[in-house]
């Protein structure tokens, strides 16, 4: 059901943890759904230095945490809000419909962190 | 999978035993009659229908008539369930039944609901257990049926089924239970018990899937779901699955030698060392009841993480497990079952269900221990929720 | 038996194809899993299931979504019809079958019936046909489903589906044909054939009993008959029969290769030989159409005497048949399909089917000749009728 | 289905054929329902001397027509018409519930047979 691809990152994600301190933390989901996903963020010269991502959830939703923390990583900002869950979806080859929600949610994480980045930076 | 896997899944389905499976072969091969038909061939298959069914029912202690083959145990629960509410709906429409049921028992009556049926859903306590008092409560003049499932297969708690079922017969209302889980795994006498109605399948006793049976009590009358030849007197047509009766004989045959030889016992000593285990790790919930639970049954919620995850990363040591989580069947709500319990949300999904079968042993349990510690946790390492965070 | 039996019975049921069952045997064995676990076990049974239902598609031309699976024809007949008649029950309350149906279809109706549903039975011509006019004229506003066999279990003859299904499509009424004899032993492309649900079912076509499918077209929503899990997308819960899934798969690819290898016209070439050596006989009449039938039946009446007496002296003589005998099911009368043909009791009472196999050499069918003419003389000779009596 | 006995005496029936001339025929069912049957006898000094019959029906009714035929040979006719439906199913070993009916017709027959000679006798 799942490709290679997310059994790869979700048996070895990439980027697990938190930043302390961060420059921008960003947190989605509800616990109740059953998908909670925390991005943290260091920032410099306007790039995501650094990233990591703390995820509660199934395996698709570990794996698109994963994977698009790494398609982030050193993005200006600009750039890494354009990644969108269907970059997210290409680059895992896919996911079972039911599970497409999941990849909506790592695109929200790195928006939330972003703007939380910003909203420090301009108080 | 580098290691022998451990299959402990055995509440979602069992191997066919390698004994049961020579009991099928001939009926897979020359033997494949139509056991409607009058010449050889057909008096052969017969033959061996009629033999299974007595095995059947000696294993429940019910009479050979009293025993009807289906195609599966959700075909059962569906037969018992509407065949009763129809039959009976002159006398009543009201219909009683639980909230932890079976979806083949729990979406019978919702479509039975939206006939014009009145259904009362009783809530369980945080064991999962029905109360005799709150049934009596609910039965009524027009009651015509109560289902009550023998032993939940999510969380393994066990109904006081007796008892239940003799509150209905003092009022003269029919009483079903969903006994999949059980049958084959606890000795289980229908000549004294107070149940009416009684669903069985094959495959989660080392049979064939697609062969239930429902044990209907003699006397009974219910209304057929599938009409046609008349197969089953009357109430279950369609030519029969020799080869799979003929199973699920064989399979009733071995499940009644491990009875009687006590394996239930040793099993569940099993089952408390694999608890135990399980239990030992930090923010490890049991769900369902600590003693009154199937023997081969072990269910948890692990705090902090999604069950999904956990069975995956299972899965790929090696260990085939199941969860009543949300993300494995593609909704957004965990289980109806762990929600009666009075879980929340967050916890329910992270549930856990380990069933072990008659070839787990003990090396497997300690195996399956180690594991799920470690994938616990490194989960809860990517987890933003937990003790210290 | 002193020499190889002779099986003609391929009407009831047909031997497991060797082919098959080996295609079965690693779903008995090691592949065991629940289609709906997501671990290992579970992830190989699913994609066997969904293999095997790509080949039941691709077999009768329809898309694999719209194969769903079934414990066997009788089950499929009455999801079909049921679900039908249920789901559209908003729009009318008016249903059609033909008089010859399978008890699996006749008997659905007779239930409707009770429950409120009107229902037109159309007759047959002499040759068991429906008349597309008669049809025509019985369609009203009300009519919300047609059910008019594909070919009869009991005389062999063929309908005119294409045109009966066409006119339904004009009234945007439902089409629903019970093939069970038909697939497999016909080509058959539901790509264009204006037929909305169609009727499977595995062991007549050398797979296992206990498996059969509903084509349900898409774009028709129709009730399920089993609730539960919601399996087969909704429309029948229970574990699928893996095993049996899988063997109905591997017949529906085996017959696909026998079609396109033009095996059914050799089969009607044996079945003329067989039919001209029963009706060389005299006062035996052949019933059903003579060129518009299932390439592998005959059937005739023969006079003077009954049909079981018939059955057990070919079955003594290693030869396995059926008929439509009131003796061989206990009741009085002959056979609905018979009456339906307007033969007169008596002569009904004497019927006799021979349904051929792929296996059946042109040896068999001379022998059975020879062993029907004798058996008929000696029978005869006791009965109390006949030419010179 | 059938027992041994049964198998037996309907593939290989005693007393099958017609008497000519005979002292008394007895003609009972109905080709309708599937069973007919005919007895023709031969009566000396009060004894059926001869007996034969022949049936359309299924193996029961044909093997109850034998087995019938057999019992009551050699017997006086009051000895004859005492032979009952279950002399005939005990002989047999049993029939199927479902035809039992079947040993009905085998009793009556012998009746009918009788009733006739009787008429015959005193006109
Ligand atoms: C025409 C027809 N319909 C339906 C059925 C029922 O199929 P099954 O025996 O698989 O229930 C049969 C055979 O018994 C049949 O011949
Ligand atoms: C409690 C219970 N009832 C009913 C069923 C349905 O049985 P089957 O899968 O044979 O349809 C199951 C298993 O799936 C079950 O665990």
């Amino acid at each position: 059901m799942y490709s290679e691809k997310v059994v790869e990152f979700f048996m070895h994600p990439r980027n697990v943890g938190r930043l302390d301190p961060a420059d921008g933390v960003g947190e989605v989901g509800n616990p109740r759904c059953g998908d909670v996903m925390k991005i943290y963020i260091q920032v410099r010269d306007n790039r995501i230095d650094d990233i990591r991502f703390e995820t509660f959830g199934c395996a698709a939703a570990i794996a698109t945490s994963s994977m698009i923390t790494e398609m982030v990583k050193g993005k200006t900002l600009e750039e890494a809000l354009e990644v969108s869950n269907e970059d997210v979806l290409d680059a895992l080859g896919g996911l079972p419909p039911e599970k497409i929600h999941c990849s909506l949610l790592a695109e929200e994480g790195i928006r939330a962190a972003v703007e939380d980045y910003r909203k420090r930076q301009s108080p | 999978m580098p290691v022998r896997p451990i299959y402990l899944d055995h509440s979602a389905t069992t191997p066919l035993d390698g004994v049961v499976l020579e009991a099928m072969m001939p009926y897979l091969r020359e033997n494949f009659g139509n056991p409607n038909s009058i010449h050889a061939w057909g008096r052969r298959a017969r033959q061996a229908v009629e033999e299974a069914r007595g095995a059947v029912a000696s294993l429940v202690g019910a009479k050979d008539r009293e025993v009807f083959f289906t195609g599966g145990g959700s075909e059962a629960d569906n037969l018992a369930i509407k065949g009763t509410a129809l039959a009976r709906q002159q006398k009543g429409r009201h219909l009683i039944t639980s909230a932890i049921e079976h979806h083949a028992v729990l979406d019978v009556f919702s479509w039975l609901g939206k006939q014009g049926f009145d259904v009362t859903v009783l809530s369980v306590d945080e064991t999962g257990r029905v109360s005799p008092k709150d049934l009596e409560r609910a039965l009524r003049p027009d009651t015509t049926l109560v289902s009550i499932m023998f032993a939940n297969n999510e969380i393994g708690t066990l109904q006081p089924v007796a008892e239940l079922g003799e509150l209905c017969r003092q009022r003269d209302v029919l009483f079903h239970t969903d006994a999949v889980q059980v049958v084959g795994h606890l000795p289980l006498d229908l000549a004294t018990l107070p149940v009416d109605l009684l669903t069985m399948s094959a495959h989660k006793m080392y049979g064939p899937k697609g062969v239930g049976a429902l044990f209907v009590r003699r006397g009974v009358r219910i209304d057929p779901l599938v009409h046609g030849g008349g197969q089953e007197r009357g109430l279950r047509s369609g030519t029969e699955n020799v080869a799979g009766i003929v199973g699920f004989g064989a399979a009733a045959r071995l499940a009644r030698e491990r009875l009687a030889a006590g394996e239930h016992l040793k099993e569940a000593e099993l089952r408390d060392h694999l608890l135990e285990g399980l239990l030992e790790v930090d923010d490890v919930l049991l769900t369902g009841h600590r003693t009154d639970r199937l023997p081969f049954h072990a269910s948890v919620c692990v705090r902090f993480i999604e069950g999904e995850a956990l069975l995956l990363r299972l899965d790929a040591a090696g260990i085939g497990a199941s969860s009543g989580s949300a993300c494995t069947s593609g909704s957004l709500d965990p289980s109806h079952v762990l929600l009666a319990l009075g879980l929340d949300h967050a916890t329910a999904h992270g549930s856990l269900r380990l069933s072990l079968g008659k070839d787990t042993s003990r090396e497997d349990v300690d195996r399956t221990r180690a594991a799920f510690r470690e994938i616990v946790e490194v989960l809860r390492a990517m987890s933003p929720f937990g003790r210290n965070k």
